[in-house]
């Protein structure tokens, strides 16, 4: 089970922040794939890949990221602090 | 070094004579306030949304680097998240060191970071309606110059 | 743009809060503290000359060069001359501009000019007896890049 | 007359911070060569002209600054505000 974060849009998008899935995904990118093929919502969040940025448990990440033993995968937006 | 993200307004003057005077003797002190900004003689509010448990390890990353960087006495950084309204002050980085290079060279890099490495999403308020504030391509840009 | 070239302490957290409140909108903020520093863990006494009529001439002068060259909603510099004691705030310079890196590259640039091109000496009060502080080669370096 | 003003190790090897002085000088140079004929601690005061600075009526200058028309000259160190 992982944990998936949504921050800014992307979870406007997705309509939740947080849930919890049961995946065989190996990668961040096949996670984002299988994602979209649930629900519309998620294709909408995840449709523009080079405007989303993932952390996986709590480190920015790259989207080859391995998925193995991962406790946390959080999608959002470039980010906008300062 | 103090790392605080919180919702709670912060007093900038009493943060910066505090951080000033305990690093009394480093010499040289730099501030970087960022406050709600006025959009057109509009003052906007701002919801900040960040991301709890990363937010904080990723600020204090940066502040450990920026330290085994530049000779630092002190460093401080302090964001705020939640609704701001406007004029309100947004964040605050300090640093402290015997020469200006160095806590300018640190402050500078710090908001670098923070611009587009720490876990927070603006969103602009305004009677318009609300729209979350796009990264800008010069603040990546800015991060190749470290 | 306000410069004060006094005896008096100054309050470097009202200054700044004051500073940040009249230029709420603007965005960025940076300030520039120099203290009195600590030498080898004894804070030094420090006595500074300045040239009457010259100072704030120079100063003005340095801020509006800064005020031409960046996009500045305002700024400040407040430099104290006589005798100050270890610790004590010397100076103070604070930038605002709607971007970060103009006010950080506003900030810094008064900075250079301040401590090679305006008319302040600095002398140093130790248990051991007074110096006047040399200048640094890189201060006179630092020039260059404007 | 020319108000001639004197800062920091400046003034305290030529022992005042001003005098004025009626002068034939023509340009800088020729003060500083002036006064180091007159006496032992000008001489003193002038003698590293590379750690010397100098401003004609409250602006830097060079010492090939011409001083027809000038009030006031300064000889100082080199700045240590800041």
């Amino acid at each position: 089970m992982i944990d998936l974060l949504y921050f800014a849009w992307v979870r406007e998008r997705v309509g939740a922040p947080r849930e919890r899935l049961e995946t065989q995904a190996a990668t961040v990118m096949e996670l984002i794939a299988e994602l979209k093929q649930r629900e519309e919502r998620y294709a909408w969040a995840f449709g523009d890949l080079t405007s989303l940025r993932v952390a996986v448990d709590q480190e920015l990440a790259s989207f080859e990221a391995p998925l193995a033993g991962v406790r946390e995968v959080a999608f959002f937006p470039p980010m906008t602090g300062g | 070094m103090q790392v605080s993200v919180q919702s709670e307004p912060f007093d900038l003057g009493v943060l910066t004579s505090a951080f000033a005077a305990r690093v009394a003797g480093a010499g040289a002190v730099v501030t970087f306030t960022g406050l709600v900004r006025d959009n057109d003689g509009q003052l906007a509010a701002m919801e900040i949304e960040h991301y709890p448990g990363m937010t904080e390890k990723a600020i204090t990353a940066m502040v450990d680097q920026a330290t085994a960087r530049w000779s630092l006495a002190d460093a401080l950084v302090v964001h705020r998240y939640g609704r701001l309204a406007g004029g309100e002050a947004i964040m605050m980085v300090a640093t402290a060191s015997r020469h200006r290079a160095d806590a300018f060279a640190a402050a500078e890099f710090l908001m670098d970071y923070l611009k587009s490495r720490a876990p927070f999403w603006k969103k602009e308020l305004s009677a318009d309606g609300s729209a979350w504030v796009a990264a800008r391509e010069e603040d990546e840009t800015a991060l190749k110059r470290w």
